[in-house]
């Protein structure tokens, strides 16, 4: 058994496996409720055997077709990939157990197949060191999202979801030309080839510019954020659960990808450009989300303003080893936890009032404890205060500013997480407030309810295990493939 | 040689043309169309240049993503017209609308 | 590498003109059945450019998807827009949206993107093999002659299995929204209904034999599978709607054939060889073909799925 | 390293565990939840009092967890953190006990109790933080536990105050967030050394420590009710007496403090604080705190309000004491810790009181409720009279300390100071005293309830007479072996001035 | 019973009453006991032999001493005599009030701080015993709840909190500078420490104990207080409380061991103008409560021009010392005596009235220093010591004296005027028994005590008695008063305003609170402008808020967004190309 567990290629399971339980849900529509269930649970497990595996004998290598690198497709995980691919199975596994019971019947006979095929992309997509077909993942998990945020069909739902395809597609098209030029410039599509040959010249500038831009569309960067709120705010929570958490990570995973290995080292100006517009991002996504009176359209804008925090990686990276994607990579981890944990209870709190403007969440804290403790427990990481994932992740994001000097990051940041506990509390302080209960309230599933508390505690408890964690990011190929790096 | 460098120009034409009708135009049709249209001229970038190899045969893996790109292309836009058409449905209108619903 | 004569320039430039011209009108034309028109015109004559660049795969795959079927999808699209636009009086969406001042700023700025796109593309070395080479290296061990079919059903196997996904992902998509709106089918006239009874057979033999040729000489999946859709298109279009039974267990195979058929595929070869979708050197010519053969299929229904109104099993959850 | 090392994560578990278990409790299971609240309490004054025995035969109590790659989370019981140990467990016990007869029957008493005993496990986290990383993780945890409390009642005037109330303490924690990580930067570790750790840094950071230490005082002193800081207390008076009692008189006010001995002593080292030249800007502040907190405290008329400003000024002391080098401030200082501590919950308990049992909120309604609540009044009195530092009381204690080491330290200022500052607690305090002991009372009380024979119910009476006894002690017995005038001269003579 | 025990059974015994009367079960049994309380003191002054042993006690604040040393012993005796006469007479001046026990409570409070502070030998004892007392006497002063008892009340605590705190900073000065908290060591230390801060150790101890012991300039409370206290209070207030400051003196200033000849000066001067300002104040008025306060201020002018004699002449003071005892004790005597005669006068009866006021006839002489009574040997004791003063004062003093003798002489019979059998004051108090008991009580001891003290004070015996020299000044004084009594234009006169100087303070208190009120109106301009600052701030935020959506609907409009798009990828192609 142990000799088997060992090398069956658990990565091309994660792959197959999601795709397999997606097409037969597709088949057998009624059962698809505890086949999606068993399938999120088989990626869970193969992420652990992934992780085991690569324990052993290090960063992973899987030659699709058996054609090699430059001409087939490779399959690659390293310390950040199998981080991400935990953070993707265990959000995975909350937002499954918890829209077991959120969907209608004719909702969810759609929700989980198309669920299951983006959960294959995202695994794919983390997996992959093939720019073309980062491409084609890229896609899949952009139609398989806007299918899921149009899946209620309401006018906001609808419009959203437009709005997000357009950009989506803009975005791909843009890094598909990206693709292009450096496939014609270097003639190879695969990242580590890619590495060697790529030198500094005018088409790999325009390639990068291109990629990065698209990319950064697709990441809801500052000022090309204006597709996400709408998007998120108006999806089913799940689902703005699945993209705040994963579907945006992604995108930026591929960014983090390139630079780290192809345009790192020679774009410090884009790279402070980046900073500078993840800077923004965190003080107008704060700002936006103080002035929103609705808690999903909060929750959304605070998306905006945590993705600033990851992109304050790129000029700090430029200056230092690469630790500080270590660090990045941790942030989208606690980030994701946590905010799949806020919507999903901010999807509680609409299913049990019946509306989300926050001033007339009236006494949710007698009905509602465990959402409320899991909004607050969540909150607890997205301001980054101790005990939480956030506070490692910032306070290793702020050590790394202040070594190289960055006052500028390090004070943005400290204005970031004031304005974050000014939102996180605005919801809070309204819910202690003593005013009856005025609205039809619907109860809420206890499974819902748990689900939400489950993975804000696995925010918190993030923080704990930092250490682990952030060894696990120091495993790259340049620290070679034997054993895992201590 | 040098038709490769003229009709991969004439991609990046396109390319720009569909950016700048995708942005101007208000309607939704009009909008998806331009997306094809910037989707033609990539597609169009790629193979162009493929033609570089010196030999009769053009390198035919950029032929092997431009035909994925295409029916990816053509699924892009089926999920985009039926989007469209719900949304007029629910909204009489087909284009993005601004205005903020408090 | 023969002189370019004077005439293949002539040619050349005129494709090209042609081309950015009819784009541009397409996209500024006011009324949107000319825009429809003038762009299915633009696709053919990218078929023709494929055809000036060598690549008579893409031509074909353009000409039967990117023209074809994708004008279908959009005047489909447009007649549906019309018939609900007469129930209600929705005002019509302005050409252009203000300001004006934008509007100069944003030519600047994309001029001076295409420039600079432009100018990358000049400065790239005028010869450069890419991955052609290893392909003919290799050529002989993926058991197939046509290069573009070993790359895309052999070397590049795994890109298809997700583009299939992706093709699967669209039709759910479209089926969780509802499918197209239903559109009151006018009666087909005798000329329609003779001349589509008369062409689909010869669109199904067609299909299979692109299928058939697609190892050795431009063809494939892809492109069969898009004949089967038009030919699926044109009996939609004349008012032939599949039996209820039809429309139950079989479409739903048909449509998920082709992705499963890689998936099992993906495991066999995982159990056997060790690697996601490395076919026995033997075999690979023959599981090709297989694997072809139901991926035309799936697409060909799924093309042609597109046209059905709201699935039939969506109705019974109702 | 012998006996159980694990104590301090038993004292800090003893407070968390009933916490947990009463936030699970339904609302109506009061005997189990007093049960659980009282055990928790006695198990940690146990525990508190096995280690100050293990203490003062010498005997190290540590644990870590490794936190940060480079940090642990540290848990050390030397002599500082048992000493404010011991203040909160006693406190604790006593405030529960009044708690549970202030809230008998008003609603949310589990979440009440739950975020109680988590706001106790944080400060006795603050005490026996190891290094300044701990302190900062349970330093923010006090905020975030608090919150709630200062929120309990949810009328709009409470969720303002808990608005306001965060907005200083969450800002001065990013301060102190910041201030940690540049030091962390400077000297790359965090460790609390009795003589400090940064002793041999180079000359040309100085300037860097200077703002450091700015930024954590700027920080630390939000919670210390420093001068420009100290909006919040007031306002956070229209929590239950109780929370007012065990938080603004001892957890969260003390925790602020406590920071500050830390930082200064065992971070800066008190003589290498004094090179810098950063001790006299901070007694300055010290003493314009206590001065202003005062003057404000004259012109307050409702009760809890004063009481606030009271604490504002009485908490500096313990700054101003730290802040003044020298052995016998240090004492005057630190020993005020438990002293105001003693003094300020006995004066909130009366406050309390009397809301509790005659509706009394303002002054000047407070006309002879001598005569019909004698002891409660009794040992405001005393309270009173410590606050002002009549002999008896322990405040006098501290204030001759305070004295003798400004004399000492030669800061002749630091007298007029302490001078001025009594006068004007007499001025607020004794008018107060007159009113209640020699005015005649109003007919009817504002919402009177009549506990029979006895003036109020037994759990709310018994806590302040007790209070009011121990500070009394406190000052008699101040030479005794067992006072806390003793320990703290121990903790002086072991971690402060080493020779 | 070992001396130390009776010494704290004195303090201590009185507290626990006072525990007592706190709890209603045990008020019943601890009330008939309150009135004696002070026996246990007597018992100590009279059993034990004054002597240097200290005993240690760390039970009080940081560890203090007790002990009993010859001024100690005479200050003892005297408190305990007028706390146990003044207790039996309150027993039956309060009989029919019914707040007796809230009077026992503070009487025994005080009553305990007094008897803390005389047998303190260190700073902390003292200085509880001293808080304790002064504190607790305010209860005693605003009993009656008069307004004028309330205002001179609010007067009493300001000074008492004032005096409470030069006397913390002055101990705490000494206690620095001599590292030592007992009173010996202290004086010592005090002693050989450098001028300047012994001065300020001197000005503040001087001023500290002086607003107890009414020196001129802070003496503003006394007039006030007495009339309003029960005349029990007022006794014991006059005559041991006033004592404590002089005994506060005694203790703290380093007299005997260093000459302090600036400070001696200035003290003599501020005792001899207090003699003569009390004097002339007291004879206006026409309250006989008043007058005799008045009559305090200027007989502890005496004391404290005898204390700056002690500071010029070092050498002398071994005997200045019990002189200044021994003055104290009469002093005491017999303005407790008067005070408790002047509540008697003006009762019902008039037979009983001329027997008071023969009875009063009694303390005013020895007051006076009439020929065979302690006051003539206490002026005398003084006037022996006043040859070793430095030159220009060895002359004048005696001088001084026997005119300061005159005018308290004349000052009891303007008194003895006010209280004559004539006029009946009080006609619904009927002295009975339990008054006038221990008033006679009080006389008896008037008279015998100073003798019997006497004859054992050691240097006593030398003193030549010049009977004519304390003669004259009382003849002279009977003379004027005739004289005055014929033309009668005293009636014309109108009494100063009691508390004088206080008419000053008045003003400045009215800027106190014209000070206050600014503050006040500044306050509520403050709040004014803060209610102003949040509504613009909220108005503010609101625009700012309005702003910021509408930029968020511009930048979310899809043309923008895409101009930023074009934008981002052109400065990135840019940026990188540098």
């Amino acid at each position: 058994m142990e000799a088997m567990l060992a090398d069956t290629a658990w990565a091309v399971m994660l792959i197959i496996l999601p795709l397999a339980g997606g097409i037969t849900c597709f088949l057998w529509p009624t059962l698809s409720k505890t086949l999606g269930l068993i399938t999120v649970a088989g990626v869970a497990l193969s992420v652990a055997g992934l992780g085991r595996q690569m324990m052993e004998n290090g960063v992973y290598r899987h030659a699709v077709g058996g054609w090699g690198a430059p001409l087939g497709i490779d399959l690659f995980a390293d310390g950040l990939s199998l981080l991400m691919l935990i953070m993707t199975a265990l959000v995975g596994l909350g937002i499954s157990f918890y829209s077991r019971n959120y969907f209608k019947p004719q909702e969810a006979i759609w929700f989980w197949p198309i669920w299951l095929f983006l959960l294959a992309a995202l695994n794919a997509l983390f997996l992959s060191a093939d720019i073309f077909n980062l491409y084609v993942t890229l896609e899949l998990v952009g139609l398989a999202a806007v299918a899921l945020t149009a899946l209620t069909g309401h006018r906001d739902a609808l419009n959203g979801a437009m709005r997000y395809l357009l950009a989506m597609l803009l975005g791909s098209l843009a890094y598909l030309l990206g693709v292009a030029l450096l496939y014609h410039d270097s003639g190879s599509v695969d990242i580590v080839t890619l590495a060697e040959q790529v030198k500094p010249n005018a088409t790999v500038w325009a390639a990068l510019a291109l990629m990065s831009a698209g990319l950064a569309l697709k990441t809801a960067l500052f000022p090309l954020s204006f597709w996400l709120p709408p998007a998120h705010a108006s999806a089913p929570a799940p689902v703005s659960a699945l993209l705040s958490a994963l579907v945006v990570k992604a995108s930026f995973y591929i960014l983090l990808r390139l630079w780290l290995e192809i345009f790192g080292f020679f774009a410090e100006g884009a790279a402070t450009l980046l900073g500078l517009l993840g800077m923004a991002a965190i003080l107008w996504g704060s700002l936006q989300a103080l002035c929103q009176t609705q808690v999903k359209l909060l929750v959304a804008y605070s998306t905006v303003a945590q993705i600033g925090y990851l992109f304050l990686a790129f000029p700090l990276a430029s200056g230092s080893d690469s630790m500080i994607w270590g660090v990045a990579v941790y942030l989208a981890f606690s980030h994701a936890l946590a905010k799949s944990a806020m919507f999903l209870a901010a999807g509680n709190l609409v299913r049990f009032g019946g509306h989300d403007r926050i001033a007339d969440l009236d006494r949710v804290v007698q009905r509602l404890p465990l959402t409320v403790s899991a909004f607050a427990l969540a909150g607890v990481s997205i301001m980054g205060l101790p005990p939480s994932g956030g506070f490692v992740g910032k306070w290793l994001l702020l050590e790394a500013a202040m070594v190289q000097g960055r006052w500028d990051l390090a004070a943005v940041m400290m204005i970031g997480s004031l304005l974050a506990a000014g939102y996180v509390f605005k919801v809070l302080g309204y819910a202690f407030t003593e005013a009856e209960v005025s609205h039809n309230a619907k109860t809420v599933p206890a499974s819902m309810e748990w689900a939400a508390l489950l993975l804000a505690i696995g925010a918190i408890l993030l923080g704990f295990m930092a250490p682990e964690i952030l060894s696990l990011t120091r495993m790259t190929v340049s620290s070679g493939a034997g054993g895992a790096a201590p | 040689m040098s038709n490769a460098f003229l009709y991969a120009l004439v991609g990046v034409g396109l390319f720009s043309l569909g950016f700048y009708a995708l942005i101007r135009h208000v309607h939704l049709l009009r909008k998806i169309l331009a997306i094809n249209v910037m989707g033609s001229g990539v597609f169009l970038v790629l193979v162009a240049l493929a033609k570089r190899t010196g030999s009769a045969l053009p390198d035919p893996v950029p032929h092997a993503m431009v035909i994925t790109g295409i029916v990816v292309a053509v699924s892009a836009t089926a999920l985009a017209l039926i989007l469209m058409l719900k949304l007029f449905a629910e909204t009489g209108q087909a284009a993005l609308s601004d205005r903020r619903k408090e | 590498m023969e002189v370019i004569t004077w005439l293949e320039w002539a040619f050349d430039a005129v494709l090209s003109v042609g081309l950015l011209w009819l784009a541009w009108r397409a996209l500024a034309s006011p009324d949107l059945f000319k825009a429809i028109v003038l762009f299915v015109s633009f696709g053919l004559l990218m078929a023709l450019a494929w055809v000036r660049l060598d690549a008579p795969d893409i031509a074909l795959a353009e000409a039967a998807i990117g023209a074809g079927l994708t004008g279908a999808l959009l005047l489909a699209a447009l007649a549906r827009l019309r018939a609900i636009a007469f129930k209600d009086t929705s005002v019509p969406p302005p050409q252009f949206s203000k300001p004006q001042f934008l509007h100069w700023l944003l030519i600047f700025f994309l001029l001076w993107l295409g420039a600079g796109l432009g100018y990358a593309i000049w400065v790239l070395p005028p010869y450069s093999t890419g991955l052609s080479v290893a392909v003919a290296a290799h050529l002989d061990a993926s058991g197939v002659s046509n290069p573009v079919t070993a790359v895309l059903l052999n070397f590049r196997a795994y890109d298809t299995m997700l583009e299939m996904i992706v093709l699967l992902m669209a039709l759910l998509g479209i089926w969780s929204l509802g499918g197209f709106p239903p559109h009151t089918d006018m009666p087909t006239g005798s000329v329609l209904d003779t001349f589509s009874r008369l062409l689909v057979p010869v669109f199904i033999l067609v299909a299979a034999y692109l299928l058939w040729i697609g190892a050795d000489a431009p063809g494939g999946a892809f492109q069969a599978g898009s004949v089967l859709g038009a030919a699926g298109v044109l009996l939609l279009l004349s008012g032939w709607r599949p039996r209820v039974s039809l429309t139950q267990w079989p479409l739903k195979l048909a449509l998920a054939a082709g992705s499963s058929a890689f998936v099992i595929m993906g495991l066999l070869t995982i159990l056997y060889e060790g690697q996601l979708l490395a076919y026995p050197a033997a075999q690979a010519g023959m599981l090709i073909l297989f694997l072809e053969s139901l991926a035309t299929i799936s697409i060909g229904a799924t093309l042609a799925a597109l046209f059905l109104g709201r699935s039939s099993d969506h109705e019974e959850n109702q | 390293m012998n006996g159980s090392a694990w104590l301090p994560l038993l004292v800090v578990a003893s407070a968390l565990l009933p916490g947990l278990i009463i936030f699970a409790l339904a609302e109506e299971k009061v005997y189990l939840r007093t049960a659980l609240n009282l055990t928790g309490a006695f198990s940690k004054l146990l525990l508190t009092g096995w280690m100050l025995w293990g203490v003062y035969h010498g005997y190290q109590y540590e644990v870590s967890m490794p936190f940060l790659p480079g940090l642990d989370l540290v848990l050390r019981a030397d002599a500082l953190s048992l000493l404010f140990i011991a203040l909160s467990g006693i406190l604790w016990l006593l405030t529960t006990i009044y708690a549970i007869g202030y809230l008998e029957g008003s609603p949310h008493r589990s979440r009440f109790f739950g975020f109680f005993s988590l706001c106790v496990t944080s400060t006795a986290g603050v005490a026996l933080s190891g290094n300044l990383i701990t302190f900062l993780l349970f330093y923010e945890l006090l905020t975030l536990v608090t919150y709630p409390l200062v929120v309990h009642r949810g009328t709009e005037a409470a969720r303002r105050a808990g608005q306001t109330y965060l907005i200083y303490t969450v800002s001065g924690g990013a301060l102190l967030l910041l201030g940690t990580v540049w030091l962390y930067t400077l000297t790359g570790t965090l460790e609390f050394k009795p003589q400090g750790i940064l002793r041999n840094l180079s000359e040309e950071n100085h300037p860097a420590l200077i703002a450091v230490f700015a930024l954590l005082i700027a920080g630390l002193g939000v919670k210390a009710a420093l001068v420009p800081l100290h909006g919040w207390l007031p306002q956070a008076m229209v929590a239950p007496a109780p929370v007012s009692a065990l938080l603004h008189a001892v957890a969260v006010v003390k925790a602020g403090t406590f920071g500050i001995v830390r930082v200064v002593y065992d971070v800066f080292g008190v003589d290498f604080a004094a090179e810098l030249g950063v001790t006299g800007p901070l007694a300055l502040l010290a003493a314009i705190t206590i001065i202003y907190g005062s003057l404000r405290a004259l012109f307050q008329d409702d009760l809890k309000r004063r009481l606030a400003f009271s604490t504002v000024s009485q908490v500096s002391y313990i700054i101003l004491g730290v802040a003044i080098v020298g052995p016998l401030a240090t004492i005057g200082g630190v020993v005020h810790l438990v002293h105001q501590g003693l003094m300020k919950i006995t004066l909130f308990f009366c406050a309390g009181n009397l809301a509790e049992t005659l509706g009394i909120h303002k002054i000047h309604e407070m006309n002879g409720v001598g005569q019909r609540m004698p002891w409660t009044m009794a040992a405001f009195t005393v309270g009173a009279f410590g606050m002002i530092g009549a002999p008896p009381i322990a405040g006098f204690v501290s204030k001759w300390y305070l004295g003798l080491g400004a004399l000492e330290a030669g800061q002749h200022w630091v007298i007029l100071v302490l001078v001025g500052s009594s006068l004007l607690n007499a001025a607020y305090f004794l008018p107060v005293l007159h009113r209640v002991w020699f005015r005649d009372p109003p007919d009817t009380w504002p919402a009177e309830r009549d506990f029979g024979p006895k003036e109020t119910a037994w759990a709310l009476l018994l806590p302040p007479v007790i209070t009011a006894l121990l500070a009394l002690l406190a000052g008699l017995m101040a030479a005794a072996w067992f006072s806390p005038l003793e320990w703290v001269r121990l903790i002086a003579q072991r971690e402060f001035y080493q020779p | 019973m070992s001396t130390l025990g009776l010494l704290s059974l004195a303090v201590l015994w009185p507290l626990l009453l006072v525990c007592l009367l706190g709890f209603r079960t045990t008020r019943s049994l601890a009330l008939p006991l309150a009135p004696w309380a002070a026996l246990p003191a007597l018992a100590a002054s009279l059993l034990v032999a004054p002597s240097e042993v200290r005993w240690h006690i760390s039970g009080i604040l940081l560890g203090s001493e007790i002990g009993l040393d010859a001024t100690g012993q005479v200050f003892l005796l005297l408190a305990a005599l007028l706390w146990a006469v003044s207790g039996v007479y309150a027993r039956a001046y309060l009989s029919q009030s019914t707040r007796h026990t809230e009077f026992y409570i503070f009487f025994l409070l005080s009553m305990a701080g007094n008897f803390g502070l005389i047998v303190a030998q260190d700073l902390f004892g003292f200085y509880l015993g001293f808080a304790l007392m002064s504190f607790a006497a305010y209860g005693l002063i605003i009993f009656v709840r008069s307004t004028a008892a309330l205002r001179a009340g609010r007067i009493y605590i300001v000074l008492v909190v004032a005096g409470e705190l030069m006397l913390f900073v002055a101990l705490l000065m000494t206690a620095e500078i001599a590292d030592a908290t007992t009173f010996d060591a202290m004086r010592a230390g005090l002693a050989l420490a450098d001028p300047g801060s012994r001065n300020w150790v001197i000005l503040l101890g001087v001023a500290g104990f002086g607003i107890k012991a009414g020196v001129l300039g802070l003496h503003v409370w006394l007039p006030l207080a007495h009339p309003v206290a029960p005349a029990p209070a007022s006794a014991v207030l006059s005559g041991t409380m006033i004592k404590a400051g002089l005994l506060g003196w005694l203790r703290l200033l380093p007299l005997g061991e260093i000459a302090l000849p600036g400070w001696g000066v200035l003290m003599m001067m501020l005792g001899l103008t207090a003699a003569f300002y009390g004097v002339v104040i007291g004879l206006t008025q026409r309250e006989p409560k008043i007058l005799l306060a008045y009559s305090s201020i200027s007989q502890m002018g005496v004391m404290t021009m005898s204390l700056g004699l002690g500071m010029l002449s070092p050498q002398a003071w071994p005997l200045i010392l019990p002189t200044i005892a021994f003055y104290a004790l009469h002093h005491g005597l017999s303005k407790g005596a008067l005070f408790l005669g002047v509540g008697l006068s003006g009762g019902a009866g008039r037979i009983q009235r001329r027997w008071i006021w023969l009875g009063l006839w009694l303390p005013a002489l020895t007051l006076a220093g009439a020929p065979w009574t302690s006051g003539m040997l206490a002026k005398q004791l003084l006037k022996t010591h006043t040859h070793d003063a430095p030159l220009p004062w060895d002359s004048l003093l005696p001088l001084l004296l026997s005119i300061s003798a005159l005018a308290t002489a004349l000052l009891m019979l303007r008194l003895l005027y006010l209280v004559r059998p004539a006029v009946a004051a009080a006609p619904d108090l009927t002295p009975a028994v339990g008054l006038t008991g221990p008033w006679v009580v009080s006389l008896l001891a008037v008279l015998l005590v100073p003798w019997w003290l006497a004859s054992d004070m050691p240097d006593l015996g030398s003193v030549v008695i010049y009977t004519m020299d304390s003669l004259w000044p009382v003849l002279v004084a009977l003379m004027v008063a005739w004289v005055v009594l014929r033309l009668d234009f005293f009636r014309t006169i109108q009494p100063l305003p009691a508390g004088d100087v206080l008419v000053l303070m008045g003003r400045g208190s009215r800027l106190f609170y014209t000070l206050a009120n600014a503050l006040s109106c500044f306050g509520v301009g403050w709040k004014k402008w803060q209610m102003w600052f949040k509504l613009r701030l909220t108005s503010l935020v609101m625009a700012a808020k309005e702003r910021f959506q509408s930029m968020e609907d511009h930048f979310a409009r899809w043309e923008v967004a895409m101009l930023f798009l074009v934008i981002v990828v052109l400065s990135m192609g840019l940026l990188v190309s540098r």
